[in-house]
Formats: C-alpha cells, sequence, structure tokens
C-alpha cells in the first residue's frame, strides 16, 4: 500500500494546482493520474482565462457577468470566490513563467470574450490551456512531486455509514496500466479528485477520449450527490468528423454560416435577433440544428462556416491555427473552401457538489475542476471562466486538505434532513441491475483506514478478475457507442419529454448489457481494454443522472432547452438538481441557489446579449 | 574567473576548433587539390617539382599548416564521431589515446617530409 | 432540397431530429452495402503487434486491418475502428485526438508523425497504412513505448521557471521576448522527435531535441536573469548536450508543432561559444 | 512487472530507405571525413620517400628516377589508382561542399533550406567529378 497525506487524482489543471497549494501547506502529496500530466485535455483549451486585473475593472463586475451568464443559476459565494482570487492566481501563473501574451508595455494581454462586460480575457495564444498546463506540471517537476502516472484509479476507500454525510475517504484504489498491478493509496488528509469533463457521454464532443467523468462516478457512487448534472453547454462550431473546435473567433472575424440553400441562415430565419452568427453559443447551436432538421443540412448532418472572404492575409494573420485545424482534422483547405461544422458537446456545468473550499459532505473527500461543481458556472458557462476555475479552487482545496484553515463554508453540502424531493415520471427503470454494488451495511464504519482501503481493493480485485475471466458476452465499445448515440439524438441541444423518457430506457438497456460484459484482452500488460470496460460503466451512471435532471427540469434556462416548457421559470427552479446514489437507486432532490453575494444579491434578469 | 575559463567543456572546445580548421581548410584543401591536379597534373609530380614549390618559405609554411589543420581535424573528427556514438570509459580513454599518438605521428612524419623536400634551404 | 413531405410524419409525432438521424442512417448503410464489393473503399491497416504475456503475440507480427474509409479519416480514426470493429486488444495511447496531449506518436508509413493529426488521404501510399510504434524506444505493448526516458530527459533540464529572484507582482516581458521563446513553448512531449534523431538513439545520455528545446525556452526568458542563465548554459553545455547534435534535421521535420528544433539547438551551440570566449 | 520489447539494431540500420536528406548528409559527411583522414595517412607514407629520395644524387633527382619520383609515378601509371583518385576528388569535393553547408546551418544560415543545399552538394559533387574525369584520366590507358 501506497500512503501519502494528500492524494490528488488527475493532473490536469485543476489536479496539478492543488497538488503544488498541498505541497506548499507542507504536506506530502502525490499525483495519482491515469495519463501522464502533460496530456490532459486542459491542454486543449484555446480562448483564455478570465481574471479582473485591471484599472477600470473590477471582481464585482467579473461576479455580476458569471451570475448574469450562469442564467442565474450559480452560488453567489462561489461565483465571488472565483472573481475575487481570480486575478492573484493568474499573477501566480505569470510568476510561474506562464509565457502569456504581451502588450507593448510589457503587461499579460487581454481580449473581449462573449458575455463579459470588460475585455478580461488573458491569454496565451490561442493555446492558453496547453500553456497552463504546462506550467503547473513544470512547477510540479520543481518541488518533487510524486507522479503516478498511467495510473488508472477504478474507486474510492470510503466508509460506509448509512448517511452519505458521515463517511469518510480514506483513499483510493489505483490500478497500473502498464503493468496491471492494483494497489491500495492511503490518504492521511484527504482525497482531492480532479478527474476533468465527461464529454465522451456523447459521441460528438471537443472532449478527449480520457474525459468519461470518472470522477464524478466514484464520487457519486460513494454518496456524494451530482448538482446539475443536465447543464451541458454545447459549441456550435465542432468540426464533424472528430469534434474539435473551431473556435469562436472566426465568427469573431466575420465568417458567416450558411445552409444546403447558401443562405445565411442566421438572418434569413430570425433565430437572433440582430447578431446573426455572433449570437450566443446555445443560440446559434440551436439555429444549426433547426436548420438541419428542417432539411437545409449538408448530409443532413452540419452545415457550413466560410471565412473565405476575409481574404488571405487576414486570416493567416489571426485564425491561422483554424486552418491546420481544418486541413488536419476534416482535410479542408479553409482558404478555398468553407468549413463543415456541427453543435457539439463541449462542457458540462455540473458535477460532483463541493463547497467553496471543494469539499463534499464526506470527510476527506474533495473535488475540483470539471469534475466539480461548486458552482459557479450555474445554468452556462462564460467562456474563459474554467481555467480559473481550475486554479482557484484547486488551490483552495489543496491548502484546505493540508491542512490550512479558510473559514466556515457558506456553501452547504451534502443530502440535508428534509429535502424537497422530486418523484421523476417514468417508467424507466433506474440504478444498478445486479446486486454489484455492496450495500451500504456500515460493516466499514468503525474500521481503521487501512482496513477500509484493504477492504476497496479486494472488492475491486474481484471486479477486475471476473471481467477477465469471462470469455464472452459483450464488448464494452458496443455499450459505449450506444449510449453515446442516444444521448446525442435524445439529450442533446433539443429536449423533448419523451424523448428524454426513451433514452431512460436505452439507458437501462445499456446496463443490462453491461452486466454480460467482457473484456477480450487478457493480458495485464497495457490493457485498455479492461480500463475502457470500466470506464463504461462510469459514463452509463453519468448519462443516467444528466437524463434524469434533463427530464426533471421542465423550463428553459442558460443551455437547457425544453421544447415543451420554453421559458425561464424562477418561481419554481431557482435550485439546483441534485441526484444521490442510494445504495444502487439515484434520487432526485433540490437545494436552492443562493443568490445572496457578500454585500449584494443578484436579482435574476433577463439574459440577453 | 578561473572557474568560468575552466568550465569551458571540452566538447564545445573540440566543436568550435572542428569548425574553425574546418574553415581554414576549405581555402587550402581546394587549393591543394587545384594546384597537384588540375594545374600540375599529379601523373607529371616529380620529386624536383616538389622541391621547387617547398623551397618557397609562404608554401612551406601553408603545407604545413594545412598538415596540422588536417590532422588535427580528421583526428578530432574521428574521436568526436567515436564519442558521439556514446563510447565512454576506458574504450573512449584509449581511442583518445591512440588517435593523440597516431595524429602526432603523422604530423611529425608529414614534418620530416616536408624538411626532405624543402632540401635544406630552410633550416 | 426541401424533403419535409408530410407523409413522413405518419408515425407517432415523429419529431424532425429522429427524421434526420433516420435519414442518416439510410445513407450510411447505403454506403456501407457500396462499400462491401469495392476494395478501394476501405484502407488497409498494417500494425505492429506484441504483447509479453500473450503466447502468440511474444513474437511481433504485423496485423491487418481492412477499415472503411471516410472522408477526412485519420489515422487515429482507422486505428479506433479496428480496435472497436475487430480487436479490442489493439493497444494504443491517444486522447485529445486533437494534436495537443502528444500520447499518439507514432512511425507512420516510415515517419514519426501523430496518427491523430495524419490525414490517411495525405499519406504517400493512402491505401496501404503501415503504422509502428516509435523507433528507438523500448516496445511495451502493440504500439504503445516506454517513454520514461524521454521524460527523464526532458525532467533533467531543470523544465521549470526558476527566477534568481522572487518576483513581487507581475513581471513584465517585452513582445520580442515573448515572440522569441513562442515557439519553443509548443512542445507537447510527443517524443516524436527524440525517436527520429540517430544520434539520440545512439547515446541514451543525449539530452535530445525536445528537452534541449525545453533548456532553451528558459534560457532565453528574459524573466529569469542572469545568473540562472549561466547555469542553464551549463546544462546545455554538458558532456551529452548540444554538442551531441550532428544538425540531421530529422527532429525539425517531424516535430507536429513544427518547432524549428535545430536552429534551436544551433543557437545554444553558439550562445554557449559565445560566452566561453569572453573570457579568452 | 511489465516487459518490453527492444527492437534493437533492426531500429538502427533497417531503417535507411526511409531517412532524411539531412541523415544521408550526416552519413556522407561521415564517410568522406574518414576517407579523407585514412587517405592523409597514405598520402604522408607514400610521400616519405622523399626522405630517401633526398639523400640522392642531383643527377638521379633531376632525371626523376629517385624513389620519390619512382614511387608517384608508379603509382599514377596504374589504372585503378586513378579511378581511385576520381574517387578521392568526389569525396573531397562532397565533403569540402557539405562541411560548408554545415559551416552555414552552424552559423544559423540556410536552416530552412538544408535539404536542398544537401541535394545541390550532391550535384554539384557529381558535376565536377564528371568535369575532372579527362584531366584525372589523361594517359591512364
Ligand atoms: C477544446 C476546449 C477548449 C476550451 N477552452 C477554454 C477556454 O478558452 N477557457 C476556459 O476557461 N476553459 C476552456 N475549456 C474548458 C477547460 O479547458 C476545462 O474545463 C478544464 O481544462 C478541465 O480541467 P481539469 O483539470 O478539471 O481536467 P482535465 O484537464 O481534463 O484533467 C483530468 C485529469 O484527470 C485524470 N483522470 C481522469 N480520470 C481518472 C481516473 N479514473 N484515474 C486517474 N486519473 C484520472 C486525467 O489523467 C487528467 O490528468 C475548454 C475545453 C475544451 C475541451
Ligand atoms: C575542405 C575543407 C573541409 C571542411 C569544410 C570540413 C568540414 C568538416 C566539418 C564541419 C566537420 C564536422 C561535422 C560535424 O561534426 O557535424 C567535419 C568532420 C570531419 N572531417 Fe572535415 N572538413 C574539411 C576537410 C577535411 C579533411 C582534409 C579531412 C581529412 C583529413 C577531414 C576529415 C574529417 C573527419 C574525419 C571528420 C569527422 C567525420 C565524422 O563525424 O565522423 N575533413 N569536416
Ligand atoms: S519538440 Fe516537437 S516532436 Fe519533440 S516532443 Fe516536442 S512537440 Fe514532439
Ligand atoms: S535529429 Fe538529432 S542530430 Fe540534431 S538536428 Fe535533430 S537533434
Ligand atoms: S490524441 Fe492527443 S496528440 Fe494525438
Amino acid at each position: 500500500m501506497y500512503e501519502h497525506d494528500v492524494l490528488v487524482v488527475g493532473a490536469g489543471g485543476a489536479g496539478l494546482r492543488a497538488a503544488i497549494a498541498a505541497h506548499e501547506e507542507g504536506a506530502d502529496v502525490a499525483l495519482v493520474t491515469k495519463l501522464h500530466p502533460v496530456r490532459s485535455h486542459t491542454g486543449a483549451a484555446e480562448g483564455g482565462i478570465n481574471a479582473a486585473l485591471r484599472n477600470g475593472d473590477s471582481w464585482q463586475d467579473h461576479a455580476y457577468d458569471t451570475m448574469k451568464g450562469s442564467d442565474y443559476l450559480g452560488d453567489a459565494p462561489a461565483v465571488e470566490t472565483l472573481a475575487q482570487d481570480a486575478p492573484e492566481n493568474v499573477i501566480q501563473l505569470e510568476n510561474w513563467g506562464m509565457p502569456f501574451s504581451r502588450e507593448d508595455d510589457g503587461r499579460v494581454s487581454q481580449r473581449p470574450f462573449g458575455g463579459l462586460s470588460f475585455p478580461r480575457t488573458t491569454y496565451a495564444g490561442a493555446e492558453t490551456g496547453h500553456h497552463l498546463l504546462h506550467t503547473l506540471y513544470e512547477q510540479v517537476v520543481k518541488r518533487g512531486i510524486e507522479v503516478y502516472d498511467e495510473w488508472y484509479v477504478t474507486n474510492l476507500a470510503v466508509t460506509d455509514e448509512d448517511d452519505p454525510n458521515e463517511r469518510s475517504c480514506h483513499g483510493i484504489v489505483g490500478y497500473d496500466v502498464q503493468t496491471g498491478e492494483l494497489a491500495g493509496f492511503r490518504a492521511n488528509d484527504g482525497v482531492i479528485l480532479a478527474t476533468g469533463g465527461m464529454g465522451q457521454v456523447f459521441d460528438h464532443t471537443t472532449n478527449a477520449v480520457a474525459n468519461t467523468g470518472d470522477g464524478v462516478a466514484m464520487a457519486y457512487r460513494a454518496g456524494v450527490p451530482m448538482e446539475d448534472m443536465e447543464f451541458i453547454q454545447f459549441h456550435p462550431t465542432t468540426l464533424p468528423s472528430t469534434g474539435v473546435l473551431i473556435s469562436e473567433g472566426v465568427r469573431g472575424e466575420g465568417g458567416i454560416l450558411y445552409n444546403t440553400e447558401g443562405e445565411r441562415f442566421m438572418f434569413e430565419y430570425g433565430y437572433a435577433t440582430n447578431d446573426g452568427e455572433l449570437a450566443s453559443r446555445d443560440v446559434v447551436a440551436r439555429a444549426e440544428l433547426t436548420e438541419v432538421n428542417e432539411g437545409r443540412g449538408f448530409e443532413d448532418e452540419y452545415v457550413m462556416l466560410d471565412m473565405r472572404h476575409l481574404g488571405e492575409e487576414r486570416i493567416l494573420d489571426r485564425l491561422e491555427n483554424i486552418l491546420h485545424l481544418a486541413e488536419d482534422f476534416e482535410g479542408v483547405d479553409g482558404l478555398e473552401e468553407p468549413m463543415p461544422v456541427k453543435p457539439g458537446h463541449h462542457y458540462a456545468m455540473g458535477g460532483i457538489e463541493t463547497d467553496e473550499h471543494g469539499q463534499t459532505c464526506i470527510d476527506g473527500l474533495y473535488a475540483v475542476g470539471e469534475c466539480a461543481c461548486v458552482s459557479v458556472h450555474g445554468g452556462n458557462r462564460l467562456g474563459g471562466n474554467a481555467l480559473p476555475e481550475l486554479i482557484v479552487f484547486g488551490k483552495r482545496a489543496g491548502s484546505h486538505a493540508a491542512g490550512r484553515d479558510l473559514g466556515e463554508p457558506k456553501i452547504e453540502t451534502g443530502k440535508p434532513a428534509n429535502p424537497e424531493l422530486e418523484d421523476l415520471d417514468t417508467t424507466a427503470s433506474l440504478g444498478t441491475v445486479g446486486d454489484d454494488e455492496a450495500a451500504a451495511d456500515g460493516g466499514l464504519a468503525a474500521e481503521d483506514p487501512e482496513t477500509v482501503v484493504d477492504a476497496a481493493v479486494e472488492r475491486e480485485d474481484e471486479r477486475i478478475t471476473r471481467l477477465l475471466e469471462k470469455d464472452e458476452g459483450t464488448q464494452h465499445a458496443e455499450i459505449r457507442s450506444d449510449i453515446q448515440k442516444t444521448m446525442t439524438a435524445n439529450v442533446n441541444v433539443f429536449r423533448e419529454e419523451d424523448a428524454l423518457e426513451e433514452t431512460l430506457h436505452d439507458i437501462r438497456d445499456a446496463r443490462e448489457r453491461y452486466e454480460d460484459v467482457y473484456v477480450a484482452d487478457k493480458s495485464r500488460t497495457f490493457n485498455t481494454d479492461l480500463q475502457h470496460t470500466l470506464e463504461t460503466r462510469n459514463i452509463l451512471d453519468i448519462a443516467e443522472a444528466l437524463t434524469m435532471g434533463a427530464l426533471a427540469r421542465d423550463e428553459f434556462r442558460g443551455a437547457h432547452w425544453r421544447k415543451e416548457h420554453q421559458e425561464r421559470k424562477d418561481d419554481e427552479w431557482l435550485k439546483h438538481t441534485m441526484v444521490s446514489w442510494n445504495d444502487g437507486q439515484p434520487e432526485l432532490w433540490y437545494r436552492p441557489v443562493i443568490l445572496d453575494g457578500e454585500n449584494k444579491t443578484y436579482e435574476p434578469k433577463e439574459r440577453s446579449y | 574567473m578561473a572557474e568560468r575559463y575552466s568550465s569551458f567543456s571540452r566538447g564545445g572546445l573540440a566543436w568550435f576548433l572542428q569548425r574553425a580548421t574546418a574553415a581554414f581548410l576549405v581555402v587550402t584543401l581546394a587549393f591543394h587539390f587545384f594546384l597537384l591536379h588540375f594545374y600540375n597534373h599529379a601523373p607529371e609530380i616529380t620529386f624536383a617539382g616538389s622541391m621547387g614549390r617547398m623551397e618557397v618559405p609562404a608554401y612551406w609554411l601553408t603545407m604545413v599548416l594545412f598538415l596540422g589543420t588536417a590532422t588535427f581535424h580528421g583526428v578530432n573528427g574521428v574521436y568526436n564521431a567515436l564519442v558521439n556514438q556514446g563510447i565512454s570509459g576506458t574504450p573512449k580513454r584509449v581511442a583518445k589515446w591512440v588517435l593523440v599518438v597516431a595524429g602526432v605521428a603523422l604530423f611529425v612524419q608529414g614534418l620530416r617530409v616536408s624538411f626532405a623536400l624543402a632540401g635544406g634551404s630552410l633550416l | 432540397m426541401s424533403t419535409q413531405s408530410p407523409d413522413t410524419q405518419t408515425e407517432s409525432e415523429t419529431d424532425p431530429q429522429a427524421e434526420r438521424l433516420e435519414r442518416k442512417e439510410e445513407r450510411a448503410d447505403e454506403a456501407a452495402s457500396s462499400t462491401t464489393e469495392t476494395a478501394e473503399d476501405t484502407v488497409e491497416l498494417k500494425v505492429f503487434r506484441y504483447d509479453p504475456e500473450i503466447a502468440d503475440k511474444q513474437e511481433p507480427r504485423f496485423d491487418t486491418f481492412h477499415v472503411p474509409r471516410k472522408q477526412g479519416m485519420t489515422v487515429l480514426d482507422a486505428l479506433m475502428h479496428a480496435r472497436d470493429h475487430f480487436d479490442s486488444s489493439l493497444t494504443f495511447r491517444h486522447s485529445c485526438r486533437q494534436a495537443v496531449c502528444g500520447s499518439d506518436a507514432l512511425f507512420i508509413n516510415g515517419s514519426q508523425r501523430l496518427g491523430c493529426q495524419t490525414q490517411i488521404q495525405d499519406l504517400n501510399n493512402s491505401d496501404t497504412v503501415r503504422v509502428e510504434p516509435l523507433p528507438h524506444a523500448d516496445v511495451v505493448k502493440d504500439l504503445v513505448v516506454e517513454m520514461e526516458h524521454f521524460y527523464d530527459q526532458m525532467e533533467s533540464v531543470e523544465p521549470y521557471f526558476d527566477p534568481s529572484e522572487e518576483p513581487e507582482g507581475e513581471q513584465l516581458q517585452s513582445r520580442e521576448n515573448r515572440e522569441k521563446i513562442k515557439m519553443s513553448t509548443r512542445c507537447i512531449w510527443c517524443g516524436a522527435c527524440m525517436s527520429s534523431c540517430n544520434i539520440a538513439a545512439g547515446d541514451n545520455e543525449y539530452l535530445g531535441p525536445a528537452a534541449i528545446n525545453k533548456a532553451y525556452r528558459f534560457y532565453f526568458d528574459e524573466r529569469e536573469g542572469e545568473e540562472r542563465q549561466q547555469e542553464r548554459l551549463e546544462i546545455i553545455e554538458q558532456e551529452h548536450g548540444v554538442w551531441r547534435c550532428q544538425t540531421q534535421f530529422s527532429c525539425t521535420t517531424v516535430c507536429p508543432k513544427d518547432i524549428p528544433l535545430t536552429e534551436h539547438i544551433q543557437e545554444l551551440k553558439r550562445e554557449a561559444v559565445k560566452s566561453n570566449l569572453k573570457f579568452w | 512487472m511489465s516487459q518490453s520489447y527492444d527492437r534493437g539494431l533492426i531500429e538502427d540500420f533497417g531503417r535507411w530507405r526511409e531517412f532524411s536528406a539531412g541523415m544521408w548528409a550526416w552519413v556522407f559527411h561521415k564517410f568522406t571525413g574518414w576517407v579523407l583522414i585514412a587517405y592523409l595517412f597514405t598520402h604522408i607514407a607514400v610521400l616519405s620517400t622523399s626522405i630517401e629520395a633526398a639523400d640522392a644524387s642531383a643527377a638521379v633527382i633531376a632525371n626523376g628516377e629517385d624513389v620519390y619520383t619512382q614511387t608517384l609515378h608508379g603509382l599514377e601509371s596504374i589504372v585503378i589508382v586513378r579511378f581511385l583518385e576520381v574517387g578521392l576528388l568526389a569525396v573531397a569535393v562532397f565533403h569540402i561542399l557539405n562541411g560548408v553547408r554545415l559551416l552555414l546551418v552552424d552559423l544559423g544560415l540556410g536552416l530552412e533550406q538544408q535539404d536542398k543545399s544537401f541535394y545541390a552538394s550532391l550535384v554539384l559533387t557529381g558535376a565536377i567529378v564528371v568535369a575532372s574525369v579527362p584531366t584525372f584520366l589523361t594517359g591512364a590507358f
């Protein structure tokens, strides 16, 4: 068994920042990650990091913009913490050598971004995430922080009291992908989940193949509620074949969208009053899909984004990387041809419920980054607000886990004694199929931490052995692909009651087939077949909770659109959707949103840009 | 500053001298080839002819320098190539001294040749 | 091309979304049925296979997969297709699918490339694609190679910002200076360059182009201060540092991020000579 | 523990078909360098006959009957030696041209054209060698 004070699961921006903070607090910290740190998907972020750095800007404005952008589903204490701490954290990155783009006077550059009242998006070329990730990893190397890379974390070692709020986390179970060794990791002070996004729930996404939502699913099954899972941001311009993101910059510079009839549909069909292509992400995404659904899409799939008229010079000057992306990933020359684009999954606003210290309701278990939901993004994330979240809350969680006193959190976590419950109206059965979940019988509650970790390792060992010993059955790839298809067809930009309901049945069906899953590759060496099979289990749990939330929330807020309910219902829905896993059965309940900030209350206003 | 000076790693010095000698060799080697293959044809070389050229001090000096730089450049080139192939430890030390001895021997022998050709006139 | 004919609405409440997907599927079926006969519409993927534990894979071999050709298909797409449809034990690293994570540097038709960044139609021979693990590295399994050595070399050049004096507040950096180091900061640690370099193959201790490039990135960052710069020069100049480079340019040719690696190495050699000549 | 499979020498030498311009330039430069230094040793060895020749009488020298002149003429009359000399020229010319290319590369010049300059060195070497064949082979047959 390995032992450290603080264990950080995941080494993207959030995990690395947390590890550094814990290390600075004097803790013995280790990162456990299924990818080498620099392979994390933070490296894909292009646009920038929001922080109120300059005269004329203020954290209050940043907080206000964020609240408004969230469609009033962000929690004010979290939003204000983000806005307050972002500047100092961005300067910290600068001090660690991050190669930001610079102004003539040598200060870091900032640019305007959608939904911001001030140009406060700090950036490093069109590769901000890459530079952030590498800068943080460099600092980890400098500090000699231990990294277990290519270790897949299969589960958490948590005690099993009846009430999740009383459980504590003592470590994790890791699987060394290279050697096939399964080992327990004991954490004396805390486990921080920073496992990133869950894009693989959909079949068309800007996310990496590794973004399978493992952390969310693990925390969920350990008893932490998932929050606001139905809020998924879809990006309107992704390449059809791979989902690679074509930055908003193209439309910003004057790129136009058209359909098979050659119409600039954003104007022709009045999807957005005057903004045309520059309307907000969700509006453009819905417009594109409407065009395609009405038969005006190319190959019934995509529309065209054209920038040829901008001229070669301007394109090369400002959008050069777009040319490379279109060429490399779609085989299209953006100077000669229009580029095919369609909406794709981009970001999950929801995730593991935490307070502003990153702590969950389980003692010693933290979550930060895209897998967590503090919540700062609420119904819709503003561009450039995810990266500051990584560093602000990564740092807080890291130092809190290592023992720093950050005061009483204002955000509550865990299911309260009498929550507002939802009885979801569906004919589909939910939750586990077999009895693969050991019921919380309290057997481990009183045990010492080592025993808890050992028991978790044993359980995982059994699970893995079972998968490897089985010689026939279904392969995970089929199940994963079916889930992705149904999710993309029914739970994407357009959401209709019947389709959502049907999806729950599809998920049930997939769960049943997963009972019969087997791993064809019997090798213990670098068995990605096994790893992906384990991930698919996580995808199932997440897809279900996501769809349940989407079905329950019968309103239109932020990125969540319902055909039958096309208006925001503030009287009823200023609350977070929570899903708890009660011994294998998902349970839906609600927690009111916190709109009261430090010295102001954010009154819901119409979200129009 | 002595420390700095000594921090001039041998690799760097060798690298630099290899280039410096190469630059010198471009001129001399081209000259040498031209003179003895195109201007005077190789089959027509005679001891007398060689002596005639070598008795000119400037030519003699050029040739000796040519020999020196070429020897250094060649031997050092071989040594660098071996080092780049990753030899280290004893083989490396052996190679170094073998090459140094061979280089010195070559140069000394060359000098003797040059004196022979220059006749006594330079002494 | 309005295909919105009312008679498709017969089924109970078919929404346009479902219809669209149906149409798409039909189209796909059509495409599929037409491909089964014509062999031209598949790509022949020859993949290196090896597994130390599985009896019939202990002796390395090549497996051939016939993958249906698609517009815009990359080598990574083809590999994923082969894995998900033909043989789930086919093993390779991949993640981002967009040339930023550096996981899938492979040896494709004889040169080092990122699988995700390589369009099959752009290859010289796009009918047969030969995929092997990176040369000059130990193979763990199939296309997966041991990267530890590469990481060790990267980390040996002290690849972190470490100024002579702790900065207070925002440091300034000129645009020119940021421009100077810009290309060098784009490295994604894919290891393609190291694999392509003959010298690195022969001398295990050679820092290699990527690590030297990393050193370059910090050496020229004006924010670090001169003292640190001198220390960095010593790392660069070491026995197995820049002098090992024989300007073969393969690293520069294969770098998927177009980093002028040879140029950076050469510049550092000159810096080293210059700084040492000063004291002559 | 995982084991790993080392593909060994196949990787180093079996890939020559896939070598790029810069690699070939390196291989050729290495080869020509070694040939040149080897030649230098033989060259001096041959010229060493002059030490003995210097003791000969003036008449012998004037008639070209000394060991030095005899040895050289003897060698030059062998056809193979003449061809070897053409080879030596090729080797020297390539080493010079590519050496200049490398010097430029070291100075940071023409890095973008490094493959073109390599091909140029090859072509030029070929041209010079062909042009000098008459001079080198006159009287050889
Ligand atoms: C194309 C794109 C562009 C974007 N642009 C911007 C932008 O301009 N501005 C902005 O603010 N945001 C942007 N975002 C969003 C932002 O980049 C992400 O939300 C953020 O990087 C997520 O960081 P993370 O640290 O939470 O996760 P990641 O960086 O995804 O890291 C996850 C880590 O967890 C590890 N991990 C996962 N599961 C396991 C497991 N089971 N066991 C062990 N380890 C595990 C992985 O190895 C990895 O190291 C963009 C996102 C995308 C996809
Ligand atoms: C005409 C002028 C010459 C030039 C411009 C020249 C240039 C160079 C250069 C730049 C190198 C270094 C290559 C590297 O390290 O990357 C080199 C290597 C070498 N040169 Fe020359 N050279 C010349 C003449 C000679 C001569 C006359 C000899 C023989 C005595 C010679 C023998 C060598 C050898 C043995 C090497 C090492 C080859 C290797 O790397 O294995 N060179 N030359
Ligand atoms: S320098 Fe280029 S080829 Fe080398 S590791 Fe970095 S990105 Fe890959
Ligand atoms: S390939 Fe190797 S020899 Fe130098 S130029 Fe690149 S490091
Ligand atoms: S998959 Fe990330 S670089 Fe290719």
